[in-house]
This record gives structure tokens, C-alpha cells and sequence, in this order.
């Protein structure tokens, strides 16, 4: 269990796991539960997840960035469990030489996450209700299509 | 005595709504090999009730990678079937 | 003076600056002093700037990356003075409701920082000696060409 | 009484190896107006003792702006000499 965790996400840690007198530039994501005007009235989501393989999607997406960025360090937590508006669901720290490099190496790592790490969000209302919802926030009542 | 072709046992586990159409987390899917991953959901789809409503052509894994519905399933192999995935 | 510090720069204060329930993406840079393969030696920079068009370009910066990404909320700090190896000399955090924006204003800000904002480098070694060097680290000794 | 044209004042700063070189951070510099920045760094290179060594191109700025040697400048602007940018 490294890359889940069911508390509040610590991005200080995943900067120290990273930071190297040699990375000059170290670039960060947050994803943090949402209450705009396309949630109204959502409080929390409960973040789910097929634990193992997310575990070993992590694995394989932090080597991947590691290859195509040599030399980077590249850290990840993605919370599970019930996350109020406003926090984290997902910390992705990229360090490297250069700029460049760990904004692709971070980068890369978010746009695989959210094609591969099967992680489910079910939306909690004000009103009560719950509803599993997609990627975009959008309820998956419809059958979905095979990718 | 009659030929009996090769069976095999796979694991099926079931995830978010897909969890609770079936009402369980798991299922023990038995299939004659050599079978594919599409073979199994067809079976769970026919022998598990609530299972008609997963789609037809889910996201699916076998052994914590994702796979096409085309790949091949062995005797022992854990099959996941994954709503469209919502993670970060 | 808000965009400059002599003291070490607090992530989390530029976190909070422009965090808000709408933002569900946040993308942060940090640049810190190096001591890698290239900077043998190197045991802190003296960073000096012209402070007060520092302020007003990154006030025109951070506002060109507003334009380019409504919604987004954009915080800078860039710390001047002594900084020792493995201390950052500058922090961008950009949040904005989806990812795309949030590392599109980031990457811009700090892509203008280094074409843009009068700062220099003094870098002190190991040995005693101290030289100026440009943004890659190469001593400025040769007159640079006007761009 | 002959002509005089009307000249300006310019507060020329200097920052980082172009203070060291000239052994201050600014000066005040008379130039005939109209005059461009080009005239003033020119005047500059000439007139201090140890200027000759900023390049005859720097980048310069006007008030806090960055501009290119042919901008134009009033009296009481401030020019800056800026060595190559090494910031963030």
C-alpha cells in the first residue's frame, strides 16, 4: 500500500520523497473535490477503488514516467474513502534536472491516472442522494462503452 | 464415457456500481477453456442476477492489467470488470 | 513587495492564496538551487533583482495568464538573497477548475519568469569564488546579445 | 544667443555585473532630446569610467518595462541596464 492512502494527503511529504541537490525543477498536481457551478450542491465524494490494481497501475505508470523523464523522481498518493469539497484526491510530484522534464513526467502521470487507475467517485448531496459519477462528474447511469 | 472438455475456475470481481447491480464483490466463474475474458462476462452476465444490466462490452482486467475483451483466461485468473474509471 | 521574499518561501501559504471549491486542478513549479553534475561546488546563490520591475512584471505576467485561463486563480513567489542548495528561489502555484488550465498557467508564468523578470544569479562555491551566471548557469563573462 | 536644443535628464540604473563593472547602481545622464535608449547607453559607455565593458547592446529597460534600443525617452525616465536574465 504506497501509493493509497485514507487520510488527508501530505504534499509536503511526497516533496521530500523527490527533492535532489541535482532536480532543479519540481512541478506538483492537486486534484481536490469540487463544488462549482457544474456540482451544485455536492459535499463529499467517496473515492473507491480496485485496491491491488491500483497499486500496481502506479507502479507501472511512475516507471514509465521515469523512463521517458531520466533522472526524474516521481512521487504519487491518491486518497480513497469519503473527501470533503475542497481536498485532495490525488498528489503527483515530479522532480528533474530541468523544467521541462518534470512538467512532462507530472503531466504524464495525471493523463494516465485518469485513463487507467481504476478509481471510482460516488457524488454525496446536500440533498442526500448519491450518485456514481464519471470522470467529468457526469452519473454513469448509461451503459458506458467498451475502450 | 463422454469427452468433457477442460474447464476452468475464474475468480470475477465486481467494483463500484457494477458491485452493487450484482450485490456482491465477487463471484466464482466457471468456463470450458480455452476461454476468453468476453466468454466470462457473457457467462456472468447469463448466470448472475442483476448482471444483465453490466454492458456488454465492459473495462476489463485479468491479473491486475487491463485487457481487451479478446484476451485469454486461464484456470485460477482473476477477471475484474471495471465501470468507466473516475480516478485523480 | 508581494511577490518577493528574502525568507524561505512557504508552499502552502501560496496554496491557500488560490485555492477555492470551484478549482478542482492545481498545478504548482518550484526551482530550487541545484548542486548537480553542471554546478560541481555550488553551495548557495546570491540572487539579486531590480526589485521593483520584478513586482510590476509579475503582476503583468500573472495577469496574462488570468487572461489566457479565466478562472484561474495564480500565485508567485520569487525569493531573493542567499539561498542555499536544495532551497527554492521560486514557487508558482496556478489552480483552476480543470487540469489542463492549471498547467497551462503555471508552465506560462514560469516561461515568462525566465525571459522577463530582471533577476540575476551569483553563484558561490565550495572554493570561495563566486561568479555571475545566466539562466542555465554558464558564467556571464562574454557580453550577451540584445534580444 | 545660440541655439541650445532642449536636453533631459536620465536616471541610468545599474544592476548585478554591470554595477560591478561601473562601481555603482545608477547615474544621472544628459542627452540632447529627442533621444532614443540606444543614445543614452551610448553616452553611458562613454562618459563612465568603466562602462565601456557592458555590451553596446544590453538589455535595457524604461520604466519598469522592457523595451528595444530605438524606444524613445523623455527627461526624467529611468533606464535600466539588465544583464542577461537569470530569474526564477
Amino acid at each position: 500500500m504506497t501509493y493509497l492512502t485514507r487520510d488527508p494527503i501530505a504534499l509536503d511529504a511526497l516533496l521530500a520523497e523527490v527533492s535532489s541537490p541535482a532536480r532543479g525543477g519540481t512541478c506538483a498536481f492537486l486534484g481536490t473535490v469540487r463544488n462549482g457551478p457544474d456540482e451544485a450542491g455536492v459535499t463529499a465524494i467517496e473515492y473507491s477503488a480496485y485496491d491491488v490494481m491500483v497499486e500496481a497501475e502506479l507502479e507501472r505508470i511512475t516507471a514509465e514516467a521515469r523512463e521517458r523523464c531520466p533522472g526524474a523522481g516521481v512521487a504519487v498518493r491518491h486518497r480513497l474513502g469519503m473527501i470533503p469539497v475542497g481536498e485532495a484526491s490525488i498528489a503527483i510530484v515530479a522532480a528533474a534536472s530541468h523544467r521541462a522534464q518534470a512538467f512532462e513526467a507530472c503531466r504524464y502521470v495525471i493523463e494516465e491516472v485518469k485513463r487507467r487507475v481504476p478509481v471510482w467517485k460516488k457524488e454525496l448531496r446536500a440533498d442526500g442522494s448519491a450518485v456514481w459519477v464519471d470522470a467529468s462528474g457526469h452519473p454513469t447511469t448509461s451503459p458506458p462503452a467498451h475502450v | 464415457m463422454p469427452f468433457a472438455p477442460p474447464s476452468g475456475t475464474i475468480r470475477v470481481r465486481f467494483f463500484a456500481r457494477y458491485a452493487e447491480l450484482v450485490g456482491r464483490a465477487e463471484a466464482a466463474v466457471s468456463v470450458p477453456l480455452p476461454a476468453t475474458v468476453g466468454d466470462v462476462v457473457r457467462r456472468v452476465r447469463e448466470q448472475l442476477p442483476g448482471a444483465c444490466d453490466i454492458p456488454e462490452r465492459p473495462l476489463t482486467a485479468v491479473n491486475l492489467r487491463h485487457v481487451k475483451l479478446d484476451a485469454s483466461v486461464r484456470d485460477g485468473d482473476e477477471v475484474a470488470l471495471l465501470p468507466p474509471i473516475a480516478g485523480g
